[in-house]
This record gives structure tokens, C-alpha cells and sequence, in this order.
């Protein structure tokens, strides 16, 4: 073996195909993912217009933010089912006080009273984190239990907050609301797509640049090993399940944006969605594995798959099926992954 | 003559009030020939998904929209996006009055709760304690009814028990089971008012429970003044296990729907509300209905 | 620097650890052996704070401290290489080594990890400790041996004042045995105290100024090295003498 | 110590809450589930009237057939998402079937048309089940995706197969149907609740008295060390799967004979609650854990909750949120085993 | 009985195995040393299924044979104790024993387990070994010893023909080191080949017949025992001498 490395006669170099991104699940999951959109642009004239890729990326940023926290929640080796109702009571809560605040004069600035609203809408996100992350990490309740507890809890809330009605955005400041997230920058590029990008970046630097990120992968690989290795676990998850229910949060404000409504049945059985994107995109649910460009391929696959069978006008009874074979077809393609690296 | 591509969006494709709607839509595209009928919803009821399909159905470029209002400011913003890309858009079922859709179809849900509610003094004008089931909890038609009901009985000998109404969230086999719960906390519930067929769509489980009480019901003690009129309903009516139904017309709506729409292709003017009745059933008329 | 006081625990019905009383001095090197089951391990848990005692206590330098957690113990200045190692199998070695000590820079007000600095450091402690482990390898796709380098590596860059050591050399070869016997005592010569646990008796004899021998839970016997031999040793701790 | 037992003189005796039922979550999510009883029978006098304990008995019993099955599929380290959807196709196919037959002779005695449509109805479960064990075994996927995927192609099937309208048992055959899914044994106890009774004893036998139970738990606890020391992994894998889909398939088939109707949107969603019910009865999703006793006292757990609040009349908004507050507290209760138990 | 045909293993870049050659005859006990990460457990899991190799091939009793799984190892009459032990935590010492092979009665169609024959044949076999461990404690709780102990327990019980032992002396005390090179004896006594890892140059040079020693991938000596010496292995472990 003539090429050989830092001094160890049995290893070779790595070949460019064998590491890094081209090595991981969402690599393969992109592959199949280029070839799902060739197969549909050839089934719909209408797929590839720009009207219809704006639509995509727009509903996929929907729930890719809210798929970014997950994955950060699967990579400690837990999961998070309450997202979709946190998505549903943050909207509320920021439409019920922009509402609220339509009259009063706290707002001291132009958009002042909107930001107060969205503060209050990711204050509520923040709480349910924060008792996810309690419940998890220092009462040491199986997450599965905890969040469909809260799943249970945060959706009746948004109930209670509204008696059952749901609420919409009003007041002066709803022009500025929708452009902050139904707009599209320089006309083109939804908003959302701009956040989502923005965040992803920050995800993914957090996660490989700096040593929380470090963590939050040790915890899923071994979590007993980073408590006795001094990883301050229990604090790290309790951050990650936050930041895991602020996306959520954050995301269902943007949704209830460009609807102009926030109803109280908002994004109800997202999170299988969610988590199914997040899985697809390669994240592991047993723990350690897992990443921002995953997360969002996952999303892309999942919207392209729903708009791609409207589009293609197939019988809609049959397009439920349908969708769950592409779902598992999508998954099998990482199997050629395996077989190649041995 | 022109072609044109109609789509009826329902709330719930799992809801089967909406197959019937459905029916009447495809029926009545292949009346007219020169009209095809897209059903197409999203499975369960969630209003953003809803907003996604219509979006799709704009993309592709429908010639017009039927919708079943999910949520009510969430449609307007859809609505109004598709009536600028010049697309007629109706609305039917549930309505959604501040957008900018030329017209509705379907019940004036309000009226079809103040309906029950008076049937249920018809079938027994003195009085007790009533319970209702409704389906999802933010169904603004369900809303309504719910409404109707409470206020034709305002002022009467009926007073609503605490608990009511239970939200099923349109699963059949947990609307039983809640008849089964409000009648075991209110021992002397003297009415039950669901204001969707959900528990008499399980016509045995239904059965079942009507069985534990028969003659309470027989006597009507125990009043079961029910929304809507699908064929198991009026089956269950003749048998017996209900006093009263009021019926949407769900089957007509698909065909008025087709209809208005075509008619404002053609440049007509329609009527803004378009009211398709309600059905009153009871056991001297049910025999009409069940032919 | 170390004490046990009369400390006990059980589990359930299984009496891991039977009043157990004994101390040890700055900079000695203790070795601790004992049967299989005997609660060596279950003794360095305690220190290292994975468990608390079910009876009795212990005093640090002199003061009764109560170790509730590995984070309380690892501030205590105590680091401990563990039996079952307790490695995050998706890190790679250097990420192991510098887990919860990473190296950073800083950014305005980010801090961003050191990767090539840490790779560097994790080859050099390899090199040093004459094994064949390389720092950017996923510890998941190591050799046993090679696991067991990443765990010892670990304790090098502590700034530690009491290092235990749960069977530190049992999967390594040969010649890692010799680096690591020859780490223990750079290590005594540097002022740190160790407690060493091991079944190889050749090595306890080479290192260790005193031995403490377990019995199904029981401290049998604590002596200067000097005073016993590998034969009485042996028979402390198959039972075959009682008592020494 | 006087008490040592088998030559170890450091073993004590275990005390009898050490050890077996007593020590495990289950005995202690029993403990909670029978404060919450007291409670609901002081909160409500109708609670325990003897009609609506055996409403309870019998909705328990309706998703506690399917908690077995998917309790099984949780030991061995998976997970089934589908089995909602596999109760609404099961349902439906055997409706259809014994609908079909009502015209036709094939039925050669009486009852024969009803049992043909039972067997097509668990037939259909089996497939299902054989695809997911097929796809988790031998292809290697991910539990979770692959059966949110089934639990999409099947549901989509059951509204394939009925035009969305479901379909309604009829013919001659109907009355033995209801007689054997909604009957009452001795006029008295659920039929449905004599099923289940059976089927968790033959569960418990098979996970504790035979070489197939230990295999499931070993597969669970160390998958890699069942397969080097000779455990059919793939084989057991599965059977596994296929028991869970034929578990709900049987438990969608007695509920539609219940409601005397299948719909095709029958249970939908309940794979959550019923492995919630799982998870609270100790079950746990990292595999290797998890029994019959616990599933059923889970199920029970959740049907208590749901029924007394019903009856305590509580405002049905804040029913949902209470639900998940109540859920949360019964898994709080096993921390304190624990904590007893070091 | 057992033969290697210039059998290679690749692991993406790191090359695990090179070119591997050699035999063992039957009966006969075969020494294997190497340094950390020289490929020995890969060598193991080839035999036993695990890998398959990238290049050559082995023979088995004279037939070439491949080894795809586990499973058709153990029917040619293979087995191992792996050096990660491979046991099922949630399960009792005497299940992990018995896992594949389970005792059962009949009753009509139905075969349940016979709980009790398990428990204390187990406890038999922990005795033989003299191993400090229960038979009906959970192999989860156990003590690192104790665990191997269950591992070399479980060869006991199969009618094997080869057995390959991967450090099986490495976590267990004196005193059930000497039982487990009693028991080597023994099986080599019943015409049994073993091939034994070990990092113990004491314990290879007492029961083995010949040593092979690997070097990074490559087999760098394959020697009867009478004609080196620990010194000389050595060298070739660390590379201080090529070849032998
Ligand atoms: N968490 C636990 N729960 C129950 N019993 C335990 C637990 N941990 C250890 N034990 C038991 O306590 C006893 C002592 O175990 P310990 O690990 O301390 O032994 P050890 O001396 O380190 O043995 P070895 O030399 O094999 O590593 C053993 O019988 C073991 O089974
Ligand atoms: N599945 C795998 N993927 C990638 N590399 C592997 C894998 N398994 C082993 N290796 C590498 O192959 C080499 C040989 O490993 P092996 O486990 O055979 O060593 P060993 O001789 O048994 O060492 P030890 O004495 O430490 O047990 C090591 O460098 C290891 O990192
Ligand atoms: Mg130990
Ligand atoms: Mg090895």
C-alpha cells in the first residue's frame, strides 16, 4: 500500500467518496431525492414552474425549522412529539396579543406591540422546552411519555386560550407581520426559506464548531459516558429541548403569518411528519446521529413527494399510499449506502 | 363550448358527510359534460394543510374552487389569493363571509342548530337537562350549531349539563363511547343533542347503547334528537333509536356547487348565500326520506 | 488525602461493599485487588460519584465531603479511568479524549472548537503511550485495546490531585502494559496519588507501595508491599487465608 | 448477615418488593392507577356503577388487544406506528368480505361467511405485519420510518378499498358477528375483555416460558449478541411484527362489530395512545423491557383518565390538557421505585 | 483443520487484515498476540461469520466454506467467546448461557422452558470455573469478571469442534485465569482445537502448542511454542524485530 498516512503502514487514504457528506444517509437520501424531482417534472408540465418551486420552498420551510429542533432532540437520543402543538400555541399567543395590543398604546416604536407579540408566542415555546427539558433530563421521564403528555397539555391550552376558536392577527402592526413572514425578499425568495437557511447555518456550526455541539452528540452516543466524563448533560438537554420547542414556536408563528390565522387545530399530527422528515434526512433515533442538511432534505423529499402527487392529479385515495411507498422507497436507497461501505 | 376544471376541497377527505358531497359533484359534472369534478382535501382537518392544496390547485391551474372553510381567517388569505389569480371560488358548508368568494353554499349552520334545538321542544316540550357531542373543537360550523341550539332552547325548560358539549373529533367509535359517558354522569339526562351523526354512524354501537335505556327512550325520558340524515340514521330512526334528525343536504351541495360555478364562468350573477335546506325527521316522515 | 469510614453498600439484597475502612496518603500508589464481584468497582464508583454509600462516609483532604455526582468529583481534583471505559462510541478518539475539556478559540462572543489542535494533542498522548490508535478514528470501529488507550489517554490531560484506575491495563498489549506501569509512576513522582485495580498480579507488585485485598465486599487485608508476597496475596483473595 | 442464601455471603435474601411484579413499573403505574380510581369514584358517584365499569372494562379493551402486540414489537427495540391503520383495514376487508358473501353459497355451514371474513380480515393484518418485519429484519430500515410509511399505504388502502365511505357488516352472518365481537359473556362481561384475558395469558407464557420469549427479549437487550450466539434474529423480528398487525387487526375487526360499522377513518391516531398505553405500562422503547400485565394496566391507566373526566364533567377544553397532566404524573410515579430501590 | 488462504479484510481505508495464511491442525492450541488494532478480532469474526473476507478464502475441515453468518458458523462446529462478550444485559446469567439453546419439556404441542434445570446447570458450571457469579442475577449488573465469566461459560455447553477464545482471561482474577487454562487443557484433551487471544504472555506460552503473531494486518510469525521465547514474541508484537 503505497499511500498511507500518518504513519500507520495499514491504513490507505480515504477515498472522497468514503467520508464526510457523500458518506452520510442524506447524501443517498438527496440522490433519491434529485430523481424523484426529475421523474415528477416529467409527470407535471406545472412542476418546475416557478410559481410551483416558490409554493415547495415555501411549505417546506413550514416545517423545516420546526425539523431542525427535532433533530437536535433525535441526535441526544430523544424525540419530541409536542412540536405540532407548540406550533399551535405560540401562533396563538402572538396573534391573541397582537390583537390584544391593537388598542393600547405599549407599543413604543412602529412594529413595537408585533414584537412584543412574537416575544410572548416564543416565551410560551420556551416554557413547554423548558418543561420538556426538566421532565427529561432531571425527572428522568422517558421523553416518548413526557412529550405526548405535553402534546396532550399544550394542545388543550391552545383550546382553553381561545376557547376552541382560534385566534388571527389584527392591529396595526399585521401588515408589518406579513411581510415579516409570508413576504418573499427581493420578490423571489420566500422569507421563511431565508430564516430556515439562516438557521441551518447556525445549527450547523453549533453542532460541529463548538463544544456544546460536541456534547449533544456524546449525550446521544453515550449518555452515561458523558455525565461521568463531565458533560454537563442535564443542562445541555434541557437547552436542546427549548431550542428544540423555540423552533417549533418560531415556525408556527411564521405559518399562522401567511395564513393570517392562528387556529387552534394549527399543525395538528405534524409531528410524525416532522420526525419522519428528520429520520429520512438521517438522523438516528437511537441517539448520536444526525444534521442540519439532513433535516432539511428530509422536508424537501416529504413536500415534493405531497405537491408532486396533486400536481401529477393522482386519485387522491390513492395518493396516501402512494406517498407512504415513496417514504420507504426514499429510506431503502440507504441501504446501497450500506452495502457499499461494507 | 369551454371545458372547465372545477375542484371541491372538503375539510376532511375522512369524513363521509363529504363522499356524499363528493357524489353529487361528480354526478352532476357528468350531467353537464363540459365540467370535470377534483376532490381533493387533506385526509384529516387542519386548516394549513388545507391552504397547501388549494395552492397546489391554483398552480395547477383550476378554473374553479368549492371549499369547505377549515378555519375561517386562514381561508380568506387563500381566497383571496385565488380570486386575484382570477380563479372563481365559492365556498360551501362552512363559509368564510369576509373573503372574497362570490358566493356560498350549504346550511346556515346557526339555523341548523336553532332547528334542533326546536325539534327537540316539539319532541318533548317539557323539559330537563340535555347533553351535546360536537366533533373537533375548532370546527367554527360546529361552533355555530352548537350556538343554535343553545340559543332555540334559551328560555325553555332545558338547561345544558356541565361537560357538554364532549368533542369527538369526529372519531365514531369515541362519540358512543361519550353518549355512553354524559348519560352515566348525568343519570337523568332527559336529552342528548349530537350535532353531527358521528355516534349513529356506529348504528350497532349506537344500538348498544340505546339498548341499556330502551325504555327511557321509548317513553322519552330520554329524548335523541340527532344532526344529519345519512341512510343509517334513518334507518336507526325507523328502528326506534331516535326521536328527531335534521339533515344537511350534502349530496345537493356538490351539485349546486358545480352549478354556481359554472354559472360565473358563464358570466352570470349568483346569489351571495345559497341556502340548500334542512331536512326535519321524525318518525311520522321518516319513511319519504328512507326511499 | 483519601478516607474511608466504616462504608457500606448495598444493592437490593447484594452487599457490594461490607464497612469498609482504610486510607491512603498523598502521592501513594494503592493497588486494590480483589475476586471477581468483590466491589472493587462498586468502591471506585463511590469516590468518582456515580454512587453513594449506603452506610458510613468518606473524607477528601481531610474534610467529609459528600460526592453526589462525577462533576462534584472531577472539581474534587479525583479522575478515574472506569472498567466499562465510558466512551461515546459516534465521537472520534480526540473528541473522546477532550470531552468536556475541548480546546477553543474565540470568535467575538463565540467560541469555536480547536479540531486540528486536538487532533494533534490526542496523536502526540497516543505516541507517548506507544499505542496504535489513531486520533480521528471513530472510537465505535476500535479494537478493545484501542479503547482502553483512548480511556487512559483521558486521565494525561486532568490536572487531577487523585487518579483511580479500574483494570487500566486489561485489554493492552504488551507494551502498552510497560507505558502504562511507567505513567503510574510519573505520576506518583509528580506529587498525584493513584489507586490502581488490577487482577495481574505482577503488575501491582511492580507499581504499588501498599495492597488492599477485597473479599465478596469485605477489606481482608492492607499492607505495605513489602510485607506480603504474591502467594498470600492470591490467597486473601480466593478465600484460602482469611484474614492478614 | 444471617440470611445469605446459595453459598454467597454477600447476597442477603430478596425482600419480596425487590423482586418479580412488585418491583416493577408496572405494580407501581398500578399503584397510581388505583389512587386515580378513589379519586374519580369520590370526584364522580357514578364512576363505579356497575354499567359504567363495564364501559370501561370493554373500551379498554378495544386498543388493549393492540397495546399486546405492539408491546411486543417494543421489547424487541422497534416500534409500530401502523397498527391504527391496520385496524381500519382489517375492519374494513372483513365488512366487505362478509358483505360479498352475503349473496353467494360459499358459506357450506352456518357462520362460514363470517369466519371466511375474519380470516381475510386477519390475513390482510398479517401481510401488513409480514411487510413491516420484512422491511425492519431483512431490509435493515428504520421501524419508525418503515411503519410510518405502512401506516400511510394502509390507511390510503382502507380508503381505496371503500371509495372513502367505509363499509358496513351486513348478511346473514351479521348477528353471530356482533354476538362474537360486542356479545357479553354470562350477560355480564365484555366479550371483548375474555379475548383479551386470553390472549395476555397466552402472551405471558410465550415472553416467559419459552425459548421464542427469551429470544424477543434478547433481540431487544443486545440484537448483535442474539445473532452471534445463534438467536433467529430475522425469523423472530418477524413473527414480532406480524403479531402486533394481527393483534390490531383483530382488535379493529372487534370494534367494528361493535360499532357495527367500519369507516375508514376508524382509529385513526391511535397508534400514539396505544403506545403511550404501552410505554406506561412499562414497556420501554430502547428495547428489552416490557410485558402483558403492564400493557393492559396502561390501557386501563388511559381509558380511567378519559372516562372520569367525562364524568367528573369537567369543561371539555380543559379535559385534553388534564389528560396530559394525569398521563404525565402516573409515569412521575415509577421514579419513585427508583428511588427506593437505589 | 482450520485454513487461511491469503485471506485480506479492508475497512473503507484501514486495512485490517493482509494477506493472511496459515493452518491449524486438529487438537491443537493455537497462541494468537498481536499489538492493539493488529487485526486478531477480525481475524476471530471471519471464522465466525461475522466479515467476510475482501480477498481469499478459508477451508474448514478440508472444504472451502463460506462463513456468511453466525449461524452456519456454530452448525460447522464453531465457537467463540468474543472480546465484547456478546451478552444480553436484560437477561439473567443463566439466559444469556443457554440463549439459542434453550432446555425445554413438552407439553402437548407446546415446549416451555425448564427454568429451574437452566439455573442450576449454570450455577454448575460458575462453580467449575470457580466464578464468584450467580446464575439468575442479570448479566446488566454484574461486575466486568463476572460477565466473562457467563462468555466462557457458554462454550461449555456447545458440542463445538473449534473454539475461538478473544481474550477470554482479560477481565477475570487469578484465581479463574488458572481455571479457564485447566479448562483449554481439557478440551485440547477431548481432541477440541482452541485458538486463544490473549495479551498474557504467561497464559499462551503455558497452553499453547504453536503462536502466531500479527503485526499491523500481517501475520509477521507462526512458531511452535518450543522454539521462541516470550522475549522474542515481544519484538515481533512491538516491531522491534520483523519477522520470525
Ligand atoms: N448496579 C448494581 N446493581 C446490583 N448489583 C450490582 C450493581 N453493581 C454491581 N453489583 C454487584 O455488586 C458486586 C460487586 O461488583 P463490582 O463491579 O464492584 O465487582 P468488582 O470487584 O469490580 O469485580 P471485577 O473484578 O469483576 O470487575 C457484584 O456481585 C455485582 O453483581
Ligand atoms: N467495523 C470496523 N470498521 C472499521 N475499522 C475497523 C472495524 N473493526 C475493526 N477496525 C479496525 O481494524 C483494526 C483491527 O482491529 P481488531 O479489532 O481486529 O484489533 P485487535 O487485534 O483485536 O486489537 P485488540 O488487541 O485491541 O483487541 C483496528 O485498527 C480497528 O480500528
Ligand atoms: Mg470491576
Ligand atoms: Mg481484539
Amino acid at each position: 500500500m503505497a499511500e498511507t498516512i500518518s504513519g500507520f503502514s495499514n491504513v490507505g487514504r480515504v477515498r472522497f467518496w468514503q467520508k464526510g457528506f457523500l458518506a452520510s444517509q442524506s447524501a443517498y437520501v438527496l440522490a433519491a431525492l434529485i430523481v424523484l424531482v426529475v421523474v415528477m417534472a416529467f409527470a407535471s408540465p406545472n412542476f418546475l414552474t416557478p410559481g410551483n418551486v416558490s409554493n415547495i420552498v415555501r411549505n417546506f420551510s413550514f416545517i423545516a425549522i420546526a425539523t431542525l429542533g427535532v433533530t437536535l432532540v433525535i441526535i441526544t437520543g430523544g424525540i419530541d412529539l409536542s412540536v405540532g402543538s407548540t406550533m399551535a400555541l405560540s401562533a396563538t399567543v402572538t396573534s391573541l396579543v397582537l390583537s390584544g395590543l391593537a388598542g393600547a398604546a405599549v407599543a413604543l416604536f412602529p412594529g413595537g406591540a408585533l414584537l412584543l407579540a412574537i416575544l410572548a408566542g416564543l416565551a410560551t415555546a420556551a416554557a413547554v422546552g423548558f418543561a420538556n427539558g426538566f421532565a427529561v433530563a432531571k425527572l428522568k421521564l422517558s421523553p416518548f411519555v413526557t412529550t405526548l403528555g405535553t402534546l396532550s397539555i399544550v394542545r388543550g391550552l391552545a383550546y382553553v386560550a381561545t376557547y376552541g376558536r382560534g385566534a388571527y392577527p389584527t392591529g396595526p402592526d399585521k401588515d408589518l407581520f406579513l411581510a415579516l413572514t409570508a413576504g418573499r425578499l427581493f420578490d423571489l425568495v420566500p422569507i421563511s426559506f431565508v430564516y430556515l437557511m439562516i438557521l441551518a447555518m447556525a445549527m450547523y456550526l453549533a453542532l460541529h464548531h463548538t463544544a456544546w455541539g460536541r456534547h449533544v452528540f456524546a449525550i446521544g452516543g453515550n449518555e452515561a459516558a458523558g455525565r461521568l466524563t463531565g458533560v454537563p448533560v442535564d443542562r445541555v438537554k434541557i437547552v436542546v429541548y427549548m431550542l428544540c420547542s423555540l423552533a417549533a414556536g418560531f415556525n408556527g408563528i411564521i405559518i399562522s403569518g401567511w395564513l393570517g390565522s392562528a387556529p387552534a387545530n394549527l399543525a395538528t399530527a405534524y409531528e410524525l411528519t416532522i420526525i419522519a422528515a428528520a429520520v429520512i434526512g438521517g438522523a438516528n433515533l437511537a441517539g448520536g446521529v444526525g444534521g442540519a442538511s439532513g433535516a432539511i432534505i428530509g422536508c424537501v423529499l416529504i413536500e415534493v413527494i405531497r405537491n408532486g402527487l396533486v400536481l401529477a392529479r393522482v386519485d387522491p385515495y390513492w395518493q396516501q399510499t402512494l406517498v407512504g411507498c415513496i417514504i420507504v422507497a426514499a429510506v431503502l436507497v440507504d441501504r446501497l449506502r450500506s452495502l457499499r461501505n461494507g | 363550448q369551454e371545458t372547465y376544471r372545477f375542484a371541491v376541497v372538503p375539510k376532511a377527505m375522512n369524513n363521509p358527510f363529504f363522499d356524499l358531497t363528493r357524489d353529487g359533484c361528480m354526478a352532476r359534472a357528468e350531467e353537464l359534460g363540459n365540467v370535470e369534478c377534483i376532490y381533493l382535501g387533506p385526509v384529516e382537518h387542519e386548516a394549513a394543510t388545507q391552504a397547501q392544496i388549494v395552492e397546489d390547485l391554483i398552480t395547477q391551474g383550476v378554473d374553479g374552487l368549492a371549499i369547505s372553510v377549515s378555519d375561517t381567517a386562514a381561508a380568506t388569505t387563500v381566497i383571496n389569493r385565488a380570486v386575484e389569480q382570477g380563479i372563481a371560488v365559492i365556498t360551501f358548508d362552512s363559509d368564510a363571509a369576509d373573503s372574497q368568494r362570490t358566493a356560498y353554499v350549504g346550511t346556515n349552520n346557526k339555523e341548523f342548530g336553532v332547528a334542533l334545538g326546536e325539534l327537540l321542544l316539539e319532541i318533548k316540550p317539557e323539559g330537563g337537562t340535555y347533553g351535546m357531542i360536537s366533533g373537533g373543537a375548532a370546527a367554527p360550523n360546529l361552533a355555530e350549531r352548537v350556538e343554535g341550539v343553545r340559543e332555540a332552547l334559551a328560555g325553555s325548560e332545558w338547561t345544558e349539563v356541565p361537560g357538554s358539549p364532549t368533542f369527538s373529533n369526529d372519531d365514531i367509535a369515541l362519540a358512543v363511547q361519550q353518549a355512553a359517558d354524559l348519560k352515566t354522569a348525568n343519570p337523568d339526562l332527559g336529552a342528548i343533542v349530537p350535532v353531527g351523526g358521528w355516534p349513529m354512524f356506529a348504528p350497532d354501537g349506537w344500538r348498544n347503547f340505546v339498548d341499556g335505556f330502551k325504555a327511557d327512550v321509548d317513553s322519552k325520558a330520554l329524548a335523541l334528537v340527532v344532526a344529519d340524515t345519512l341512510p343509517v340514521q334513518l334507518e336507526l330512526l325507523s328502528e326506534g333509536y331516535a326521536h328527531g334528525l335534521v339533515g344537511q343536504r350534502p349530496h345537493e351541495m356538490g351539485v349546486v356547487a358545480m352549478d354556481t360555478l359554472l354559472a360565473i364562468k358563464n358570466g352570470e350573477t349568483v346569489d351571495e348565500i345559497i341556502y340548500t335546506g334542512l331536512d326535519r325527521v321524525t318518525a311520522e316522515n321518516v319513511d319519504e326520506f328512507l326511499n | 488525602m483519601l478516607e474511608f469510614h466504616g462504608v457500606s453498600k448495598d444493592f437490593g439484597a447484594i452487599r457490594a461493599l461490607h464497612d469498609v475502612s482504610f486510607s491512603v496518603q498523598p502521592g501513594e500508589v494503592v493497588g486494590l485487588m480483589g475476586d471477581n464481584g468483590a466491589g472493587k468497582s462498586t468502591l471506585v464508583k463511590i469516590v468518582s460519584g456515580i454512587y453513594q454509600p449506603t452506610a458510613g462516609h468518606l473524607t477528601f483532604e481531610g474534610s467529609r465531603e459528600h460526592i453526589d455526582s462525577p462533576a462534584q468529583a472531577r472539581r474534587l481534583g479525583i479522575e478515574t479511568v472506569y472498567q466499562d471505559l465510558a466512551l461515546a462510541d459516534n465521537l472520534t478518539a480526540a473528541a473522546n479524549i477532550f470531552l468536556g475539556r475541548e480546546l477553543k478559540y474565540n470568535v467575538g462572543p463565540f467560541r469555536f472548537l480547536r479540531h486540528n489542535a486536538m487532533n494533534a494533542r490526542a496523536a502526540e498522548l497516543f505516541a507517548e503511550l506507544k499505542s496504535e490508535t489513531r486520533a480521528d478514528d471513530l472510537v465505535r470501529l476500535m479494537s478493545g485495546g484501542q479503547r482502553q488507550a483512548v480511556a487512559i489517554a483521558r486521565t494525561r490531560l486532568a490536572d487531577a490531585r487523585l487518579i483511580l484506575m479500574d483494570e487500566p491495563t486489561a485489554a493492552i498489549s504488551v507494551r502498552q502494559v510497560a507505558e502504562v506501569l511507567s505513567l503510574i509512576h510519573r505520576l506518583k513522582d509528580a506529587g498525584i496519588t493513584v489507586i490502581l485495580i488490577s487482577h495481574r498480579m505482577p503488575d501491582v507488585f511492580a507499581v504499588c507501595e501498599r495492597v488492599i485485598v477485597m473479599r465478596r465486599g469485605n477489606k481482608v487485608a492492607d499492607k505495605p508491599i513489602g510485607e506480603t508476597s504474591p502467594e498470600e496475596v492470591t490467597a486473601l483473595i480466593t478465600g484460602a487465608k482469611e484474614a492478614a
